[in-house]
């Protein structure tokens, strides 16, 4: 059974907590960021090789009430991951999956994927997340701290958390958790929702429509009468991948 | 009640009582064989108060070897309960960041760089300009003749981040050399 | 703040206004979710909507520098629906009393005024006497001159109209927190309100927070657990510091600053003892010489004695009315008249009103001793950008300051605990504590003047000062000590010994202490209380979330102030289900009452108000200097013409300074539309020195920002994110606009006025960061305390052609 | 701490022992059987239902636990259904001769004489186990102590399961358990609280310690050592391996006593907290050699 992180982002107030330990824990450096020509809250402005981890700040006007909402974005460690199933096609074994926890990961031979490759299996992913270090070449995103799980700790942005927005814990007991959330939270937010639970292990709980969060708070929703899986299936098959 | 606690505790105390693995014919040979093999420290722990807002969050420090390794909210205040805000959480690095000025600075007037100089000479110097501005400007009587003791030309500004201990000698500094012009974050 | 922040789950109704408590207290909204979740309604009253109006039931935009208009309407919105909680207003405020005939109001002046000196004379305000020199009262409030009726009728004109033209707040939003929070008016519920700088730092921002004094009196909300007044003070140790006195105008223990009006210690005692002829009054500041007596004796020691006025005549005297805050003291240094002077843990240069000004006058210093963790834009001004060092002749020191981690002592939070915090490590590098600077450099004066002599020597020579710094010694002197054998209810305590509360300090000689307040933190009994942990506590106290046994809190121990309000008159608490205090069995339980006197029903009782003259609540409050009830003034700089309420468009006695750069627009000056307020960001830490050097947390708020709404981004052709220009008639600043649904256009006055909002914690020490926003705002102050309008001015803005202080 | 199967939390517990740290693992193949068979039986216990004892205030605040002065013969049947599932497996684990294993079997089976040994155990009667030793031809009577701890385990813990809130309500500050009056074997830093609470909650961090014998857990100050409550920051060390931080010993240099300390905030999944010690026996060592002493003896920090 994987392990899951559960982010119910009712809870977030934006303190960044999760996004500082982050970089902490992995000791990435500082990105040197502006405002200029951007003007947001969310800085840095995007995931990059230096930030697994940020959280988005969106916001909008409601029948004259203003909805602003938080979302710490992060890798959601697929089931079934387009950027490995892509990945392997490549070159097997460089984007690996942890099977006792679940957790999708870049190894050092990234490195060896060219920049189509890389841009082809950006592309892959529905959530937009991985990057890739200009210097190392290796392929960045969000370890789940697999690491730190491995030795019975938490993810150090779910450590951190002051707010209980980062849940973590067996994928049985986190889906507990959000769907009892989830039904406590529907009679005050008739949109509240869980990003696609059953193709992800980093479950996002949404109290508004995704698109008011960002663009890949979820999996693109056109999809026609193919299931997710199916679609994510589709992406992974040479053919496509090399036509892509 | 016919017992103390001595009488209830005195089983689960004496280690006579207790069964060990040696007797049961257990080795704690592997164990023993790995516990030589890692490398264990101590640190301190202890409680302050974050430095930040006046909610006074209390802070457990975990001191290492005379550093700051770590910092967390202190559970037993009945105020934080053990959480930390942001900043607080980020006191570790506050404390130990690269920006710490590291030796007094001097500037000389017309002067256009730092020199470093040591506490004491600058304690001599700091009291030789307090002194001398105070005897050329202390101001023993109003223009009504009324005794004031002013010293208008001197002033002392902060501060909030001084313990209450700190403030009460600088008050009492200042009164005593007629300072006057007093001021810190309180009013503004 | 009266209550404390554990206290804000008590509340029914929770008001934050002039606060963003999410942001700036985060652990403190735990406390107020804490009863959200309980049932309260949280209300946030605030130009900006921010994480805490996110976090609220909902969130109210206001204009900035309305507050009072906002707060009066809803005066009148209590007084008109008979909200108000009748048995508390007429038993504990001065409701009743008959105030005498002279006081009067007109068209935004009150009586007394003169307008050559732009201040009122105050004794026109006073109460009208019995035949025994006890106020009158007519508890059936009909009296036409009672507080209660000449309060309807200054209120009479805050009609939901014109406090909704003014504010900018639609009608139905100004009834929704109206209703809400009147619902608090009656014995079972309470309302608290949660303040911060955003109420005072105004022209008006005393009577800003008198209005919602007047509000908790008037709903019984003060004394009770879940209501009070509670400001949430925003520095470290800033009630600490308040009350050890970092100011000018008092001195520890809140006692009035000698001025030259009291020459002698016979003087200054007789004009600073109140006196009242009420036999049920407790009128505590009677005790006044006790604690004044004590603090000279703490001062100068053996060399104080009964005979020379314990020192007194050593002591400087302001000018009697004289103004030696900032304002006035940053004046002074521009116009040459300061020499030299210590900054201390603060950056002045970036978060005092029209840095320009501020910058320049700070190169009229001969000397300049600063402490420091960090460079900040006050250290380093001598080579500020612009600046040729070389023509600045300011001698500076820098000392390296210790962290608080680093030193040990006590400090207060806001709710009046003191609270021990112990040495985790040595000071990094050669830095040391404040307290290490202030006996190395006073001993060394003292040696100088005891080798030297000079003037006025015996001030300095004859101060009992410690050599060496040791926070646990002076946290004892504080609480003070008794200086010769002598026995207090009953029991003999030697010379030197510490004195176990306030009522035991004397006028005599026979006591020391540094701050009267404190007496009872560190005993013989108990040791230093600061250092206190435990959780212990009786059913009683653990439903309101009392925890007397932790820390130790002034004055005596009492948690919630003025809770002798709580109670009826026969000490049965309003309400049961929170009580606070109650009258069992011949005592008081539950929280320190405020004096053990016996319920008022016995006749044995006193008023609950102890701290003021007559005992009660002041609803009308003739103390102030810009009048006893709160009146609507526009900010001094705003961008309307008149003011709905009078013909008075500022306050009448606000204060300023008139140098050159001291520049003022006129009202609804063309060149400066825009109303701009300032804010801390959650990120950075006030200034912003500390926190702009941690490279994570420069990360994530890197820039200087102005967040502006859409309406008027589309007006100024700006877009999100463009390098724009903000300018006031003082000085221009550089910023990158963030425009955002979170500001919203006001309907003022029947037109549209656009507010834009700027934080102010970067600066050039931090290249490319921006520099301080407040080269933008003015320097003018409240009439009580000075402080200034960081919160209201007007300014232009618009899209920069190029940018040199940002980082692009 | 509970959790719905106290089974589930003693094997992913010895999973990880073994995992981590290979050379605990002949410990735990001896003793995984027996903490699964008590976990079975407080688990069964609890299915079950089991009466709790009366809580009785004054008794507590005069620093008196609950179970001393009670007479636990009410509880004779749970006792028995202890014994049925857990004796077996003591016996093999202990590897007692036959002789003796067939005395003590026979001496259980009177569920009147388990009650006894767990009356005497909790009121510290240790001339009781003494004697019956002796009448029982066991070698040492620390054997029979054990065994005695090992069966009524289970129903302690199931009946402070039972008891969940009411028992976390009450007032005490002591370093002795208020049901059973046992020192603690272990002491833990609580989870993070996340409750419906829509705010920040608390840290969690708070320190619990640990029944050693019936594992009810009870908060205490967490800056005071649990044998002598000094809290003086200087005289009291924590230690641990380092980059390990939450499985660390908590020292009192005044008294020279030691207790283990997990912090839950770091771990997930969550300890079995009478399982755990047996994997850290590394840190006993460690404290054994710094001349402290455990604030409690256990099978696993004697060291011999």
């Amino acid at each position: 059974m994987p392990k899951t992180i559960f982010v119910d982002t009712s809870r977030c107030t934006a303190c960044r907590g999760c996004q500082i330990a982050c970089k902490e824990w992995h000791e990435l450096p500082a990105n040197k960021t502006t405002q200029y020509k951007w003007g947001s809250h969310q800085n840095p402005q995007d995931l990059n090789a230096y930030n697994y981890k940020l959280v988005r700040f969106s916001e909008h006007l409601e029948n004259g009430v203003v909805r602003w909402n938080f979302f710490p974005d992060q890798c959601r460690h697929c089931e079934l991951a387009p950027c490995k199933e892509l990945g392997d096609v490549y070159l097997e074994g460089a984007i690996v999956r942890d099977e006792m926890t679940g957790a999708v990961l870049y190894t050092e031979k990234t490195k060896e994927f060219t920049d189509e490759q890389f841009e082809e299996i950006r592309q892959s992913c529905p959530y937009n997340i991985p990057r890739r270090n200009p210097e190392t070449r290796v392929f960045t995103k969000c370890t789940m701290c697999n690491d730190r799980v491995h030795n019975g700790l938490l993810p150090a942005c779910v450590k951190v958390c002051p707010t209980g927005t980062m849940n973590f814990g067996e994928r049985a007991d986190m889906l507990k958790l959000a769907e009892s959330r989830l039904a406590s939270l529907k009679g005050k937010y008739p949109e509240a929702r869980l990003a696609d639970p059953d193709e992800v292990n980093v479950i996002y709980l949404l109290i508004d429509k995704p698109e008011n969060y960002h663009e890949f708070a979820v999996a693109q929703a056109d999809l026609g009468p193919m299931s997710k899986k199916q679609f994510l299936a589709t992406l992974a098959r040479p053919f496509k991948a090399m036509k892509a | 009640m016919k017992l103390d606690r001595r009488s209830f505790i005195k089983l689960a105390g004496s280690s006579a009582a207790c069964l060990t693995l040696g007797q049961l014919g257990v080795s704690l040979a592997p164990v023993k064989a790995y516990a030589s093999g890692i490398k264990i420290s101590g640190a301190k722990e202890v409680v302050t108060v974050c430095p930040f807002c006046s909610v006074s969050c209390h802070v457990i420090g975990h001191v290492k070897d005379g550093k700051l390794v770590n910092a967390e909210g202190d559970p037993d205040y009945p105020i934080n309960e053990g959480a930390l805000c942001a900043k607080g959480a980020a006191m570790f690095s506050m404390t130990t960041g690269k920006h710490r000025l590291q030796k007094p600075l001097y500037r000389a007037p017309y002067s256009d760089k730092w020199e470093e100089k040591d506490w004491d000479w600058m304690l001599d110097r700091i009291a030789r300009r307090i002194k001398d501005t105070r005897d050329k400007d202390l101001i023993l009587k109003n223009e009504k003749g009324d005794t004031v003791n002013r010293l208008e030309s001197m002033f002392l500004l902060g501060t909030s981040h001084a313990g209450n201990e700190e403030c009460a000698i600088a008050h009492q500094a200042m009164r005593s050399l007629g300072v006057v012009h007093m001021d810190h974050q309180a009013r503004i | 703040m009266t209550n404390h922040w554990i206290d804000i789950k008590n509340a029914d109704s929770i008001l934050i206004m002039g606060s963003n408590a999410a942001e700036h207290h985060p652990i403190s909204f735990k406390w107020v979710l804490k009863a959200k979740d309980a049932g309260a309604t949280v209300m946030h009253v605030d130009p900006k909507f921010s994480r805490t109006s996110a976090r609220s039931d909902f969130h109210v935009p206001l204009r900035s520098g309305t507050d009072i208009a906002f707060l009066g309407g809803m005066i009148k919105y209590i007084l008109d629906n008979e909200k108000y909680f009748k048995e508390y207003v007429v038993e504990y405020t001065n409701a009743a009393l008959v105030v005498g005939k002279e006081f009067g109001f007109k068209d935004g002046l009150f009586t007394g005024y003169d307008p050559k000196t732009r201040t009122y004379d105050k004794s026109k305000w006073g109460f009208e006497m019995d035949a025994n020199g006890v106020p009158k009262r007519d508890k059936s409030l009909k009296n036409p001159r009672c507080v209660l009726q000449l309060m309807r009728k200054h209120y009479s004109r805050y009609g939901v109209d014109a406090v909704s033209a003014t504010t900018g707040v639609p009608a139905k939003d100004l009834l929704k927190v109206y209703e809400n929070f009147a619902a608090t008016g009656r014995g079972d519920k309470a309302g608290t309100v949660m303040y911060a700088l955003g109420w005072t730092q105004h022209t008006v921002g005393v009577q800003n927070i008198r209005s919602a004094g007047i509000i908790q009196l008037l709903l019984g909300n003060i004394g009770v657990a879940g209501g009070g007044i509670n400001a949430l003070r925003g520095e470290p140790n800033v009630q600490g510091s308040t009350d050890h006195t970092l100011l000018y105008h008092i001195i520890p223990g809140y006692m009035a600053m000698p001025h030259n009006g009291w020459q002698t210690y016979d003087e200054y005692v007789k004009g600073n003892t109140p006196v009242s002829k009420d036999p049920m009054s407790a009128n505590w500041w009677q005790h006044k010489p006790k604690y004044f007596a004590s603090l000279l004796k703490a001062w100068y020691g053996d060399h104080a004695t009964k005979e020379n006025g314990f020192c007194y005549e050593l002591l400087p005297k302001i000018e009697k009315g004289g103004d030696y805050s900032y304002l006035f003291l940053f004046d002074r240094m521009y116009r040459g008249k300061i020499r030299g002077g210590i900054i201390i843990g603060l950056n002045p240069m970036n978060s005092v009103p029209n840095s320009n000004k501020l910058r320049k006058a700070l190169d009229n210093l001969e000397w300049l001793v600063t402490s420091e963790l960090h460079h900040s834009e006050t250290t380093d001004n001598w080579h500020r950008p612009g600046v040729d060092p070389k023509k600045v002749k300011t001698e500076v020191f820098l000392l390296p300051s210790a962290h608080r981690l680093e030193k040990e002592g006590s400090v207060t939070n806001s709710g009046r605990w003191l609270l021990w915090h112990y040495k985790a490590v040595e000071p990094a590098f050669e830095a040391k504590p404040f307290g290490d600077m202030f006996c190395g450099f006073m001993g060394r004066v003292k040696k100088l003047y005891a080798k030297e002599g000079g003037k006025l020597p015996e001030a300095v020579t004859w101060l009992d000062y410690p050599e060496k710094y040791d926070p646990d010694d002076l946290c004892a002197r504080i609480n003070g000590r008794f200086t010769k054998d002598t026995e207090f209810k009953g029991k003999m305590y030697k010379k030197g010994q510490q004195v176990p509360t306030f009522t035991a300090l004397k006028d005599d000689g026979s006591t020391m202490s540094l701050n009267w307040l404190y007496a009872g933190s560190y005993t013989e009994e108990d040791g230093n209380k600061a250092k206190r942990r435990s959780t212990e506590q009786t059913e009683m106290q653990k439903n309101i979330g009392l925890y007397p046994k932790w820390a130790w809190c002034w004055p005596v121990n009492r948690r919630i102030l003025y809770n002798r309000a709580s109670v009826d008159l026969n000490g049965k608490p309003y309400n049961k289900a929170k009580a606070v205090i109650e009258w069992k069995d011949g005592k008081w339980v539950g929280d320190v009452p405020d004096g053990g006197w016996p319920p008022m029903a016995t006749g044995k009782g006193r008023y609950p108000f102890i701290m003021h003259k007559h005992g009660f609540g002041q609803l009308f409050g003739p103390g102030r200097q810009d009048g006893p009830f709160s009146e609507h003034y526009e900010p001094v700089e705003t961008p309307v013409t008149k003011n709905l309420f009078s013909g008075q468009l500022n306050s009448p006695v606000y204060k300023f300074v008139s140098s050159d750069m001291d520049k003022l627009c006129k009202p609804a000056d063309p060149k400066y539309p825009v109303v701009l307020t300032t804010y801390s960001v959650t990120e950075h830490w006030c200034g912003g020195g500390e926190t702009r050097n941690i490279p994570n947390l420069l990360e994530a708020e890197p820039q200087l920002y102005v967040e502006m709404s859409p309406e008027l981004a589309k007006e100024k052709g700006i877009n999100n994110g463009d390098g724009v220009v903000v300018e006031s008639i003082r000085g221009r600043v550089e910023a990158i606009a963030m425009v955002t649904v979170r500001m919203r256009p006001f309907k003022v006055h029947g037109r549209v006025i656009h507010e834009i909002g700027m934080p102010f914690c970067f600066g050039w020490t931090t290249p490319g960061t921006g520099d301080s926003t407040n080269r933008l705002t003015p320097f003018v102050g409240d009439p009580n305390t000075t402080i200034p309008e960081f919160k209201a001015c007007c300014v232009n803005i618009r899209k920069a052609d190029k940018l040199t202080e940002l980082a692009t | 701490m509970k959790t719905a199967s106290a089974q589930k939390k003693v094997d992913s517990t010895l999973e990880s022992i073994r995992r981590r740290v290979p050379a605990y693992s002949e410990l735990a193949d001896r003793f995984g059987p027996l903490f699964m068979a008590e976990g079975k039986a407080r688990d069964d216990l609890r299915a079950k239902g089991i009466d709790a004892p009366g809580l009785d205030t004054a008794r507590l605040v005069a620093g008196v636990p609950l179970l001393v002065d009670e007479d636990l013969s009410a509880w004779s049947e749970a006792f028995a259904a202890s014994r049925d599932a857990v004796l077996p497996t003591v016996v093999d684990v202990l590897r007692l001769d036959a002789d003796a294993a067939g005395a003590v079997t026979a001496h259980l089976a009177d569920s009147a004489n388990l009650v006894g040994l767990a009356q005497a155990r909790i009121e510290g009667n240790r001339k009781h186990f003494e004697n019956t030793s002796v009448q029982l031809g066991i070698e040492q009577a620390s054997s029979l102590l054990y065994i005695s701890e090992v069966v009524s385990g289970p129903v302690l813990r199931a009946m402070v399961d039972g008891m969940g809130e009411s028992l976390s309500g009450i007032a005490w500050d002591r370093g002795y358990c208020p049901v059973c009056g046992s020192s603690p074997s272990i002491s833990y830093l609580s989870p993070r609280e996340v409750s419906d609470l829509d705010q920040l909650v608390g840290g969690g961090g708070k320190k619990f310690l640990h029944c050693s014998l019936c594992g009810h857990d009870w908060r205490f100050k967490r800056n005071a050592c649990v044998s002598c409550g000094n809290d003086d920051n200087q005289t009291r060390e924590v230690f641990y391996v380092d980059d390990v931080r939450h499985e660390r010993i908590e020292a009192c240099h005044k008294c020279g006593k030691y207790c283990l300390n997990v912090d839950l905030r770091e771990c997930e999944p969550q300890p079995h907290l009478d399982v755990v010690q047996m994997g850290l026996i590394h840190l006993d060592i460690f404290a054994r050699n710094s001349e402290l002493t455990p604030v409690t003896p256990t099978l696993w920090n004697g060291l011999d």
